[in-house]
Parts: structure tokens; sequence; C-alpha cells
């Protein structure tokens, strides 16, 4: 509820007089009483606010939750809220204010790799805690971060493997288009190790990439039209492009009259809020993969969308009451996994609370229960395929059985 | 040294279909001082321009002291040879002081190449000379409109130049600037040297100019003493007589 | 037949379905109520289920056909409803066998289709209203539906749609596609007929059906066969390559149309006050809103004409984002014109502002907007190029735009005074030219020109706050190479930028192009500074 | 020489600088050190402050407003990052992650040696001067300039951004370059290394304070403030002022190379972001709010902005960008010394009439 205090204020403006600054001793005495402080790195401006903004919320609405419940270890949780402006290295500079500053026993945020990245050296010096909600390319197992989505292994694989499967539509080639960045290049690396490992020819692929924020898709609707005909099996696009790529890619794929009866596409990052803008009739049946969609049956869903429903009427939050994604599940999950893991450990350091970890299970809204080993700080999630419908949401077209392994470093990369 | 300081030999000037100087020719001596005269659009100023290497010709070619065809140099490379321009428009440096001004024209190089004493003596002379010592440090921005041209006549004046030229350098002066002006242009005469006037005070040209020459449309209507101009009855016809 | 092309899997799924004893073969022996419970089952049940619908459409009675039509249709919209007691339409709440009212037994469930039994049903709802739709236009459609997979037709289907078929027009049309769909039949002379058929409309699909018949036994037996192989092959190569040159002369055209839309503007506000004007992406964004606004307040006011919102947001954003512009001009800008880096920075700082308040007052997420009949879809023309609408509304729109600003330019009091302004302002001020208020109402055109760029995007591309800044760097290399102040600069640059782009995105890839595009740019404008066209003058 | 005392302001300036950079690590371990947070922040305005007077240094007193000043500050940047990992690499041997992602086992060839830190500095100096001399040559010989001059280095910079967005560049593209962990043998991330690296800042700041201040007081800063008013005049009294010109644009290019170089090992990450052009605009934005023609005013500027912004950007988020936008129209509108003419510390006049009518004519060519 709290933006930053009335002191972080004067101490940053400060800046100015260098010379005036309050004594650590004091600073540190204070942050010993009072409500537990988590912190958000997640944009309020910028090309990301649209997805990430309505983090924030969601991590307000948990930490709500447990306190309504009395707290953790008998303090009630305050949540700081920041906005690094879709601006990678302003990531890092709030992490480090988050830490340094404010004293925050977990951190909660980022959605690109990209910021993950460059604030993982700041939660490894500072040693702090990082839960991660987005799924992502893996290959990453820090001390610092708890990877609260998964790992390609556990979630892309199952629906590559949906999609080659009688069950699917027995893919044979694979057109990859991505944007140009970690994540995109990452999954389609280990694609294709997987491809290779299946047996699929090279020219059974192709591999595109563009750049970040790319809009005429014409010319690559085109290539991907002139890929599927050539025959030689059932195609399928794998899009990794991410942002306003999306709405436009399909736009203009819908547009060319492709059906996705004719080449069915993945979007491995599609959402139900880029299919805000769009006319969806034309799209349906096409695919995308995560660990949670709005349609998962259950009661820890309804209530879930309940809740979130309510809080953003009660609360005036600027995002829509009924749109509910993935990362918005994971994050919310994330709040709970660390309140239960602090308090099985009765304190808030961060060695304690990351030795706790092992053996936490928490009722997810998706349906499935999640849960942390001590291996590692993946959590083991169930996976989705969702279809889209012609009311702009997903329709479960499969799910696991139940929640695969997760496994951080690939074996096909 | 030749005798002719400029020769300007079949030059065209165009702009775009309009011909600015349509192949002039004319000669100006050392020593002398020749006024260019001519309605709106003669084609003065293109002439002091393609002298001083701003605007480049069609065809033609002008000659400086009988070797540099002025054509093929640079802005830079001319104003080193010794020819100077005051332009139309007082072009001062708003930024700097009269004392800068006249080091920057007394002294090319981005390194001062005079001793420090020689350069004091030198723009001394000069502020002297155009009557600015007591504005010394002023900054340019802060002087009249007839202390700025003084001002650029002091900086082309500083380098000694062989060939100066000033156009329009009593346009909009008071009658005692301009009788000032008269008096300094004509102090600045000196056997090498040439002073090539363009003005629209015809008794400002005829206390100054030793020749004249009458441009219109881009070609010498005449040339010859003040006295013989205002008795031609071509120019009265497409200037005086207006 | 050892293709893999997946219709023929599914055709071969058909067979084994025509022949497994569990599916009913004839008509007079379909199992409806099997069925029903098939098309509630798992994804192999479904399969099944879809198999004998299309059986159903081909050879079945036309009491089945009627019955099953609406089985296909709401297994496709989700609207049968499955319960303890069968299955329900949705609508009406009636029994999916009998077709008698009933109450919902249980919690009713509705299948999903799979994307691999959802073009099983896609063709058995469109072989049942070939046969079964009273209206042409339905059949047309439907017939329009069986072309898009020739392979999967069941044979008997088209026979018995063409005998019954009263549209002489239609009827034709489904001999075509028969006489194609005969590729793989047993009759010779059927086959030969089906290649010239098939390579009357060339593709790379087509391509690839034909040259799989070189491995074909026929090929090497029959020269007949193989001159008509080989002719067709040559045909659609043919057309290939035209459909491929077009595509990419209309790709170009299509990106030259934005490029112009979005730098005419700028080109006349640069032109006439030497002002870069930062903020014109954002006011195509607001041109793109208002055409918005404009749709929502059609919604309530008068959902009829909500189709055209398109053509009548054309005055209001034209007008809103002029306004805009004058404001601009009047508040700010005025007091500039003598410093055009400043006016650099200033309009720098509205842009700033106008995304903000965007932001603040619609949200960060991509607005929606109903896709009109006229920019949807495209038409295949030949080889694999597609003539889309919503591109060619988008050149269209460019080219009325050229027009009327040129005409503005050239022909209204205001284009003279703006082109004397442009050539010489201070001449224009002695003669007489209100400068200022030329300059305000030629600000107000440009900006108007922006909202009516942001117009025609919005079918093309996502609108939200920040779509304005991929434009600006874009059309401002159109203004400087096209050459300050000239109408015939901009179109030509725009043309050359956009058709250069086009050429080069399929070789490198569309960073590539753009990198590459941008610095011909900078190295051309090193070399004439002034542009493609622009008037020479006295320098200084 | 006539250049009128900015002297008081300048003095305080580099007395404050100074005070500070010697400030910081007396104060360690006492009960007033600066928290590493405030530390690393006063190293990073720094840097920022590096730059504006880079851009000054052309715009203000040479009348050429650059909107790709990023290029350069990223061009630092990129060589200090691609030095941090390649040492980091070869002492504590952690591959990059985007060599990993990649799927690449080696360094591109052209890292080779980029673990020798003057291999590394004479790289960065050798790309700077190659690309700003050749551009700033044909541009200035070709005569582009004033808003012309703008908007090609805007796209320059953008042009620059695009490609180093691409992964297969060897430069880690989108992700840029993190994961620092050892500078000159030291580790990074302890209070020390900040300090150093805060203090480190400080230091060049005030060094190129000085020096740029004995630069345009001499002869060939009035030469410039000339070019800057009216450079045919100054071109027509013979100076080569292609060459001054040339001169003064790859020293305010090396300017910003040094600030990127102080800016990415306190920020830990280098990516293409800081090649956009909205960072080179906002450069711009320091300047002009500042006061261009003064250096005392760029660094101000650039300090004021950034530490406003860094607070606001946690504490109201959503006004920052109002507020901006706010300033800029107030700078342009009211004060066009920026804040020079607020503190009614007209300490020259960089902006008479006469320079506003060079800007337009060179907007009209």
């Amino acid at each position: 509820m709290v933006k930053f205090s009335r002191r972080s204020f004067l101490q940053a403006s400060g800046l100015a007089a260098a010379g005036i600054a309050s004594p650590a001793v004091l600073r540190s005495a204070m942050a010993q009483s009072g409500p537990v402080k988590l912190g958000c790195l997640f944009s309020s401006s910028g090309t990301m606010a649209n997805l990430e903004g309505r983090l924030n919320y969601v991590v307000k609405m948990a930490a709500d939750e447990i306190n309504a419940k009395g707290g953790v270890n008998g303090r009630t949780i305050d949540v700081l809220v920041s906005d690094p402006a879709s601006d990678w290295p302003l990531y890092a500079q709030t992490a480090k204010q988050m830490l340094q500053q404010e004293k925050v026993s977990a951190l909660f945020g980022c959605w690109t790799s990209v910021s993950r990245k460059t604030v993982l050296p700041v939660v490894e010096q500072e040693n702090g805690l990082l839960y991660y909600p987005l799924h992502f390319e893996g290959d990453e197992n820090s001390k610092n971060v708890v990877y609260a989505n998964s790992p390609p292994a556990s979630s892309v694989l199952p629906a590559v493997d949906y999609l080659m499967g009688e069950e699917g539509v027995s893919a044979k080639r694979f057109f990859m288009l991505g944007s140009d960045y970690v994540w995109p290049r990452t999954i389609n690396k280990q694609l294709k190790g997987y491809f290779k490992s299946k047996g699929i020819p090279e020219t059974a692929w192709k591999e595109e990439y563009v750049p970040f924020g790319f809009s005429n898709f014409q010319t690559l609707v085109n290539q991907i039209r002139a890929f599927a005909d050539q025959g030689g099996g059932q195609p399928v696009v794998i899009l990794t492009v991410v942002g306003n790529s999306i709405p436009d890619f399909m736009r203009e794929f819908a547009n060319q009259g492709i059906l996705a009866t004719d080449i069915p596409v993945l979007g491995l990052d599609m959402v139900e809020a880029d299919l805000e803008g769009l006319d969806t009739s034309k799209l349906v049946g096409h695919l995308n993969c995560w660990a949670y969609l709005q349609n998962a049956k259950g009661p820890a869903n309804e209530a879930f969308l309940k809740n979130w429903a309510a809080y953003v009427k009660a609360k005036n939050v600027p995002f829509s009451g009924d749109v509910s994604i993935d990362p918005m599940v994971s994050a919310y999950d994330s709040v709970h996994l660390w309140a239960m893991a602090a308090a099985k450990a009765g304190s808030f350091d961060v060695p304690e609370v990351s030795k706790a970890f092992a053996g936490l299970t928490f009722d997810c809204p998706s349906g499935y229960k999640i849960s942390m080993t001590g291996e590692n700080n993946y959590v083991a999630r169930g996976v989705f395929i969702g279809s889209v419908n012609d009311k702009q949401g997903f329709d479960i077209l499969w799910q696991s059985k139940d929640t695969p392994k997760p496994v951080p470093f690939s074996p096909y990369g | 040294m030749s005798l002719t300081a400029i020769l300007v030999d079949g030059l065209t000037v165009r702009f775009g279909s309009f011909r600015a100087i349509d192949d002039l020719s004319l000669a100006i001596d050392y020593g002398e001082v020749r006024a260019v005269i001519g309605p709106n659009g003669a084609g003065k100023t293109t002439l002091l321009d393609v002298i001083s290497g701003i605007t480049r010709p069609k065809q033609g070619r002008v000659l400086f002291d009988g070797g540099l065809d002025l054509t093929q140099a640079s802005e830079s490379a001319i104003a080193r040879a010794g020819l100077r321009r005051k332009f139309q428009k007082p072009s001062v440096f708003e930024g700097l002081s009269v004392r800068r001004h006249i080091a920057i024209g007394a002294d090319v190089g981005f390194r001062s190449r005079l001793d420090a004493p020689a350069l004091e003596d030198r723009v001394s002379e000069v502020l002297e000379t155009v009557g600015l010592t007591d504005q010394a440090d002023r900054l340019a921005g802060e002087l009249s409109h007839g202390q700025k041209q003084w001002l650029e006549i002091g900086m082309v004046l500083a380098s000694d130049p062989k060939v100066l030229m000033l156009d329009e350098p009593v346009a909009g002066l008071t009658d005692e600037e301009t009788e000032r002006t008269a008096h300094l242009v004509r102090a600045l005469v000196r056997p090498d040297r040439a002073i090539v006037v363009v003005e629209h005070d015809m008794d400002f040209v005829e206390r100054i100019a030793d020749r004249v020459t009458v441009l219109h449309e881009g070609r010498t209507l005449f040339e010859g003493s003040m006295d013989r101009v205002r008795a031609d009855a071509a120019v009265v016809d497409v200037y005086l007589g207006r | 037949m050892t293709q893999k092309v997946p219709p023929l899997l599914l055709l071969g799924l058909l067979a084994g379905a025509l022949l497994a004893p569990a599916s009913p073969v004839r008509a007079d022996s379909l199992d409806r109520a099997a069925l029903v419970q098939e098309l509630c089952g798992d994804a192999g049940a479904m399969g099944k289920a879809g198999a004998t619908l299309v059986t159903t459409a081909a050879a079945g009675s036309a009491e089945d056909r009627e019955w099953a039509a609406p089985l296909a249709r709401a297994a496709i919209d989700r609207k049968l409803a499955c319960d303890e007691a069968g299955a329900m339409l949705d609508e009406g709440g009636l029994d999916a066998v009998t077709r008698a009212p009933r109450a919902a037994a249980g919690t009713p469930r509705s299948p999903l289709l799979s994307l691999k039994n959802r073009p099983v049903f896609e063709l058995a709802d469109a072989a049942f209203a070939l046969r079964g739709s009273p209206a042409v236009a339905q059949r047309t459609a439907a017939l329009k539906t069986l072309e898009r997979r020739p392979a999967l037709i069941p044979e008997g289907l088209l026979e018995g749609a063409a005998a019954a078929e009263s549209d002489a027009g239609l009827r034709e049309q489904i001999d075509t596609l028969s006489q194609t769909a005969a590729l793989n039949a047993s009759d010779p002379a059927a086959r030969i007929r089906a290649i010239g058929r098939v390579a009357e409309n060339p593709s790379r699909r087509a391509l690839t059906r034909i040259s799989a018949l070189t491995a074909d036994p026929a090929y090497a037996a029959n020269p007949d066969f193989r001159t008509a192989v080989d002719d067709a092959t040559r045909r659609i190569e043919r057309g290939i390559a035209i459909g491929d040159t077009l595509a990419t002369l209309y790709n170009g055209l299509s990106f030259a149309s934005i490029l112009f839309m979005a730098a005419i503007g700028l080109a006349i506000i640069f032109g006439l006050m030497g002002v870069i004007n930062l903020a014109q992406g954002e006011l195509i964004m607001i041109g793109a809103y208002v055409t918005w606004l404009v749709q929502q307040g059609l919604r309530h006011a008068a959902p009829g004409l909500l189709d055209w919102y398109l053509v009548l947001a054309i005055p209001v954003a034209f007008l809103a984002t002029a306004g805009i512009g004058i404001a601009l001009e009047t508040l700010l800008l005025r007091h500039l014109y003598k410093r055009p880096l400043m006016s650099l920075l200033a309009t720098w700082a509205v842009s700033l502002f106008l995304v903000n308040i965007v932001r603040v007052v619609f949200g960060t997420q991509n607005m929606q907007f109903e896709t009109p009949f006229y920019v949807s879809g495209g038409v295949p023309v030949i080889g694999d190029f597609i003539f889309t609408w919503n591109r060619m509304f988008a050149i269209a729109f460019a080219a009325v735009t050229l027009a009327l600003t040129w005409l503005v330019v050239r022909k209204t009091p205001l284009g003279l005074n703006i082109r004397a302004v442009t050539q010489n302002r201070d001449m224009a001020a002695c003669i007489g030219i209100p400068t200022r208020r030329v300059d305000m109402m030629a600000f107000g055109l440009g900006s108007g020109l922006a909202g009516l760029a942001g117009l025609a995007l919005s079918p093309i591309y996502s609108v939200n706050p920040q779509m304005g800044q991929n434009f600006i760097i874009d059309s401002f290399m159109v203004v400087v190479l096209g050459g300050v102040g000239t109408i015939a600069g901009t179109v030509v640059a725009a043309l050359g930028i956009g058709q250069i782009n086009v050429l080069i995105e399929p070789l490198w890839g569309a960073v590539a192009a753009k990198v590459i595009v941008l610095l011909m740019i900078i190295a051309f404008l090193q070399w004439r500074p002034e542009g493609l066209f622009a008037v020479k003058g006295r320098r200084k | 020489m006539s250049r009128t005392s900015a002297n008081l302001p300048f003095t305080l300036l580099i007395a404050v600088i100074v005070v500070a950079a010697g400030a910081m690590p007396a104060l360690s371990g006492t009960s007033f050190e600066l928290s590493r947070y405030l530390t690393n922040a006063i190293g990073q305005l720094a840097a920022f402050a590096v730059l504006a007077i880079s851009l000054d240094l052309i715009w203000g007193y040479l009348g050429i407003l650059s909107l790709g000043h990023g290029l350069f500050f990223a061009i630092g940047g990129y060589v200090m990052a691609m030095y941090l990992l390649k040492h980091s690499f070869v002492v504590t041997g952690t591959v990059p992650d985007f060599l990993q992602f990649m799927g690449w086992k080696e360094f591109p060839f052209y890292w080779a040696g980029f673990d020798v830190f003057p291999y590394a500095f004479a790289v960065a100096v050798a790309v700077t001067l190659l690309i700003s001399g050749i551009f700033g040559y044909v541009s200035f010989r070709s005569r582009v300039g004033g808003v012309y001059f703008a908007i090609i280095t805007q796209a320059l910079v953008y042009v620059a951004m695009l490609l180093m967005f691409r992964n297969d560049t060897g430069f880690g593209g989108n992700n840029g370059m993190t994961g620092f962990s050892v500078l000159f043998g030291w580790p990074m991330g302890t209070s020390g290394m900040i300090t150093a690296l805060a203090v480190a800042s400080l230091l060049a700041l005030a060094l190129v304070l000085v020096a740029c201040r004995r630069l345009v007081g001499s002869r060939f800063g009035a030469l410039m403030l000339a070019t800057r008013d009216d450079e045919t005049r100054l071109r027509t009294l013979g100076y080569e002022t292609l060459r001054l010109k040339l001169i003064v644009w790859c020293l305010s290019a090396l300017i910003a190379m040094l600030a990127g170089m102080l800016y990415v090992p306190q920020v830990g990450i280098i990516n293409p972001r800081v090649l956009s052009p909205e960072l080179s605009l906002e450069i711009a934005v320091w300047v002009a709010i500042g006061g261009r023609g003064h250096l005392v005013g760029a660094v101000i500027g650039a300090l004021l902005v950034n530490a406003v912004k860094f607070w606001l950007s946690s504490a109201a988020p959503d006004i920052w960008p109002f507020i901006l936008s706010g300033l800029i129209v107030l700078v342009v509108l009211v004060f066009p010394n920026g804040l020079m003419d607020l503190a009614k510390l007209r300490l020259t006049r960089p902006m008479g009439p006469r320079r506003m009518a060079t800007e337009l004519e060179e907007a009209r060519p």
C-alpha cells in the first residue's frame, strides 16, 4: 500500500546536499521493527506497462490476504511499489534501492529476461531474494532467485510434443519466428536440439527474428506461406515474438487468409491481453501454452478470479477485473510461497527462508498443487495448452496430468 | 605584381533558370577604389559572392593577381590569399568582445602566430583606425548598428588585405556616420590594394570611388567615372532616372 | 500415394472411418445416438464423428443430412452441450438426437474441437451447406471452404451437389472443383483434366501437388500424362514468379503509402517553417484514438453505421488533430520560429505529454477496433500474391490524401500562400500575405494529415499510446530524403524507401533492411544535403 | 580573457565536486558514511554530468546539436563492458550469458585482447575517433548543419541501436552485457569498489570541467564561438572551420565515450537502450535546462534532471513525464538560457539574436 516512505524520499533528494545522510546505525535499528517489507519491480510506464503493471496489484492483493490472516511471524506485510519504466538498467537501480535503502525481505519482479539478468547481480551481491513470475528460457539457477514459473523443458516441450503427436496435428515442419533477444533465441536453440533428438531433418525448420516492436509482418507471413506450401508434412508456426508484435502478427496472419486449420500458430508468449484489440473469429484454434489459463477449472481459480475482480473494483485498479493471465497467478503464488517459507523458517533472513523452500506446496489457482524441492529454486507447475476462441480468450485444449519436475538446464541446449 | 588585382572573365552564375550574372567580364586594378552599382537584382552581391568563394559560377573564371583562379579556391584559401570582404548585413560574432574580433581578423590560425605584444599593437592600431578603442572590451552584440559596420570593417582590415570588398558599408548609417565611413575608406587606399565597394548611396559613391561599374541584369552596362555615369543615358534610363 | 500431406492423411483416416464396421456407411444405417455419443467423446471419438458427418453429407439421405447439419455447426461453435442424458443443441434446449425440447441433465459441457478435428467439421459443415442451404450466397461460401481442401472432399459429394444445384454459375464452379479433385482418381483422362485445372490457379501448394505426380507410375508410363504434368509445372512456376513480383510491388507500395501518410504532414510543416515536429508521431496516434472514439460513438448512437466508422471518422480525425496542431502552433511554436533547435525540444516535450496523457486517460492496452468488411481479408490473385484489403485501404487512402493535398497546395488561396511563404517568407510578408495566419493554417493542415494517417493505420497496426514513436524517424527520413517542402519529393522518397525495404527484407531480414535503408539515406544526404528534389538558391 | 568571470560559480562547482570526492572515502567507517546506494547514485550522476558537458561543448559553444551522442556514450560503455566481461572470464572463468544462449563455444575473434585494459581503452578511442571523424568530416564538408544534422545524428544512433539489438553481432544483443564480477582484479559490488568508482567519476568530472574551461577560454574557444555565431564570416576571414568543427566534434565524442566508460561499471549493465533516440534527446534536455553555452549549466542541468528523475521514478512515477515536459516548455519559452537565466547569473550572452538567425538559415538551405 505504501509508496516509498517519506524518509527514502528525503534521502534520495538529499543527493544535492550529498553530505547530509542519515547515520547508518539509526537506519538499521528502524528496519527491525514494524511491518515486514516486500518490493515490486514491475513497470507502470513504458512498453511493458500494460503487462507488468497489473502484477503490482496482484502482489498487493496477495499480501492483503496474508495480512487478513494475521501476517507472517506476527508481522504484517507492506508492499513497496516502484516504476522501473521498462528501462532495464533502472530495474537494477530500483532493486538496489529496495534492498539497500528499504531493506525489503523479498523482491517480486521482472518480466523480460533482460530485466531479470540486470537485477541478478544486484540480488546476488546484496544476498536478496527475487521471485520471478514468468516462464522463461531456463539455463539459470541462482540461489537468490525463485523461478516461480516454468523453464522450457516443462512448458514448451510438452506443448510441442502435443503438436507433433497424433492427438495434435502430427506437426512435421516448424517455422520459428521470434523477437531478437535471449528468450526466443534460447527457446529456439533448445527446440532445434529437441528436433534433432527426434530425428527431424534440418530442412524441416526455419528460424527468423524480428526487432523489438516490429509490426510490418507482411513479408514474413508471405515467407511462412511459402514455407508451408513446400509440402513435406503439417507445418506449424512457433511464435516467440513479444509485446505488440504479437497482435500485429496475428492480424496480418488472419488477413492473408490463413486459418489455424491451415497453419496453426503456437504463441508461446501470447496471453489474453494480447487478443484485446483483435477480431479473434478468424484466429480460432491458434494455440498458446502456459502454466495457467483463465478457464482453468477448480475452486482455487474461482476464488482467485472472484477476489481479483473484487480487488479491482474496491481499489480502483486501472486494469480489467475479468482478465487474468498466467504471470499474475505466478506472482500471486510467489507471495504465498514466500510467506509459507518465512513462516516455516520463523525468520525473514534470506538464508533461513531459502532453507525452508524444500517441501513447500501451494494450491495454485491453476488447479494444480505446485511444489518446491530442495534441489533448486524452481517451482513445479502444471502445463496448459490453450486454443483461441472467438471471445478473445483461450479454451483449454489439453492439460498435463500432474506437475512435471522442472529441469533448469535443458539437455537440448 | 601585376597591375590588375582582379580579373573577371566571362562569368555566368545561375540560380535555377535565373541568370544572376550573365557573361560578365571586368578588371579591377590595384590602387583604385571601384564602386559597383546597379538596381536590385543586378548581380552586385553575387559578384562579391563569387570573388569570395561563397558561390560557384556556372562558367568563367576570376583571376586574382594574374594567377590564382578564385572560382576553384575555398573561401578560407581566398581569404588567406589576401582578399577580405565585409558583408551586406553586418556579420559579427555576438558572443565575442570587440578586441577578440580584431585579433581573429588580424591573425589566421587556431593558435596565434604573432607574439602577444605584436598582436596587441596591431589590435590597438586597427581599433584606432575604425574608432572603436573605447568599445574594445564590449561584446559585439551590444554595439550599435554603425559600430557593428565599423567593427566588421576593422576585422577584415586587420589582416592588411590586398583586396578589400565592402558590401553596402553605409546602409542604415546616419549622415555623420556615413561621413566618417567615407573618410575611413579613402584613408585605406594604398597602391598595393584594391577596394571594391557595392553601394546604393550615390553621394557616398561619388565621394569615394575612382571608377564606377554599373551592372544591369548581370552584365556591365557602363564603366567610368561617376560624372560620366551620371551623364550616360542608358544608366539614367535603368537606374538613376527612376 | 506416398505423399505425406496431412489432408491426405486425413483422407486416409476418413477412408478408415468408412471401412470401420462400427461406423455406419450407408445412410439408412446412420446411428444417430451413437454419433451424438461420439461427438461428446474424446478427441479420437470426435474425429470419428466428424468423418461420419462428412460421409453423411456426401452420401447420406436427405433426412439424415438435414438432421446432421446443425450438429457440425454446433460442434464448431461450441454450441453442443453434452450432459448426462446425451447432448443438447444449445439454442432452444433441443435434444441432439430426438430434437425434442428437454431440460439439461446435470451440468452440460461443450466439447472443444482439437486442431486436427476442426478442419473435418468445417468440411462437413460446408458440405451440408453446399447441399442443403437455401441461399446461393451461402452455398457459394461453402464451396469456397471446400476449395481450400480439395483432397479431403469425399467422392460423390460434388456430383450430388452439382446435380441438385439450381444456379448455373455455381454449378459450373462445382464442376470445376470436382474436376480438380480428380487429381488422384483412377481415370487417366480425368487426371489430366484435373492437372490442367490445378494449373489454372498457380500457387506453391499447387506446384507441390503437381510435382508429386512425377513420382507417380503414370508419369513414366503415359506420355500424355507426362506432358500434362510438365506443362502444368511450367505454367505454375510462371504464375508463381508473376505472383511474387506482384507481391513485392504490392508490399512495397503498401509500406510506401504508410510512410507517405506519416510523412506528408511533416513535410508541409518542415518545409514551411523549418520546424521539426517531433510530436508528429503522437498526432498520428491521436488520429487513431479519435477514430476509436468515433467507433464507440457510433456503437451507441447508430449501430447500423458501425461498419462505416473508418469513413465517418475522416473529418473528425482531421479536425481534431488539426485543432491540436493549431493550438500547439499558437501557444508554443509561434514563439520559436527563429530557434528551430529549441522548437525541436519543445515538440519533444509535447510528444512526451501527449503519450502520457493518453496513457492516463485510455490506459496502455491496445485499443479494440471493429474490422469492417472492406478492410478484412483479401483476394488471392495469382501465385502466392494475396491482395489484402486493409493494405489496399491504406494505399487508396494515401492516394486520395495525396490528390487532395496537391489540390489544396496548388489550387487554393491557402496553398498559394503556403507556397509563397515557403519560398520567401520576408517577401511574402512584404506583399501582404499574413504569414502568421498562413503558418497557423499550414500547421493545422500538417497536423490534420497526421490525424488521417492515424486513421488509415488503425486497421493495420496496434493502436496504443506508444504507436507514434515507431513512425518518427522513418517519416523524417522520407521528408529529408525527398527534399524539404516538395510533395513530389515526399512521394518519390516514400516509394523508394518502401520498395527498397521490401526488396532487402527477404534477403537479410527486417532489421538489416531497416539498417541498410537508413545508412543509404544518411550517405545520400551527405552527398546531396538538399535531398532529391530541392530548389537551389543563393547560400547565406 | 574577455569571457567574463563565470569564475565564482565555476570555482564553487569544482570545489563541491572535489570535496565530495574527498569526503566519500574519508567518511567511510564513520557513522556519517553515505549508504552504498547514494554513493553509487552520485557516481552515476557524475558520469551523466560528463556526458552533458560533451554535448554542451558542441551545442552550446559550436552551435551544432547532436541528437546522437548516445552513440559515443555507448561505444565507451560497450568497450568497458567487453573489458569487464573478458577480464571476469579470465579471472573467474565465468562464461558470459550471450555466448551461452547463442550456442557459441568461444568469444568472437574481435574480442581478442579485451582483457587488457589499455588495449580496450585504445580500441574505444580509435573506434570513437573513426566513427566521429568519418561522420563529422562528410557532414561538415557537405555543410550539413542545424536541424538536418540533428535529425541525421538521430537516425545514426537509431541505426546503431537496431544493429546492437541483433544477437548475432556478438555484443549481447538486446540483453546487452551484464554480470561483471571483477574490475582491475578487484571484486565488483563491494563498498570499497562502489566508493572508488564514484570518486573516480567525480574526479573525472572535475578534470573534464577544468580542461573544457581552459579550452573555451582560449583563442580556440573564441573561434568556436565565432563559428557558432557566424560560420561563413569566419571562413571568409581565412579560417578552416571544417577542421575546427571536426576537432571539437571528435573531442566531444571522446568525452561522451569517457562518460560511458565511467557509467557502465557503476550500473553493472550495458544494452542497446543507451542507443535509443530518447536518451540522446534527453541529454540535450539536460543541457537546455541547465543552460547551454555554460559548462556549469550543463553539469547542473544533468545533475538536477537526473536526481529528480531518480527520486520521482519511485516516489511518483506517473507524474515524471508531465514534469519533464513542463520543464522543457518552461525553459524553451521563458528561460532560453535555462537555469542560468533563472539564477540571473548572466555570465555570457551565448544566445544573441544573430545566433538564432544562423540557426534559421541552416534550417533552410
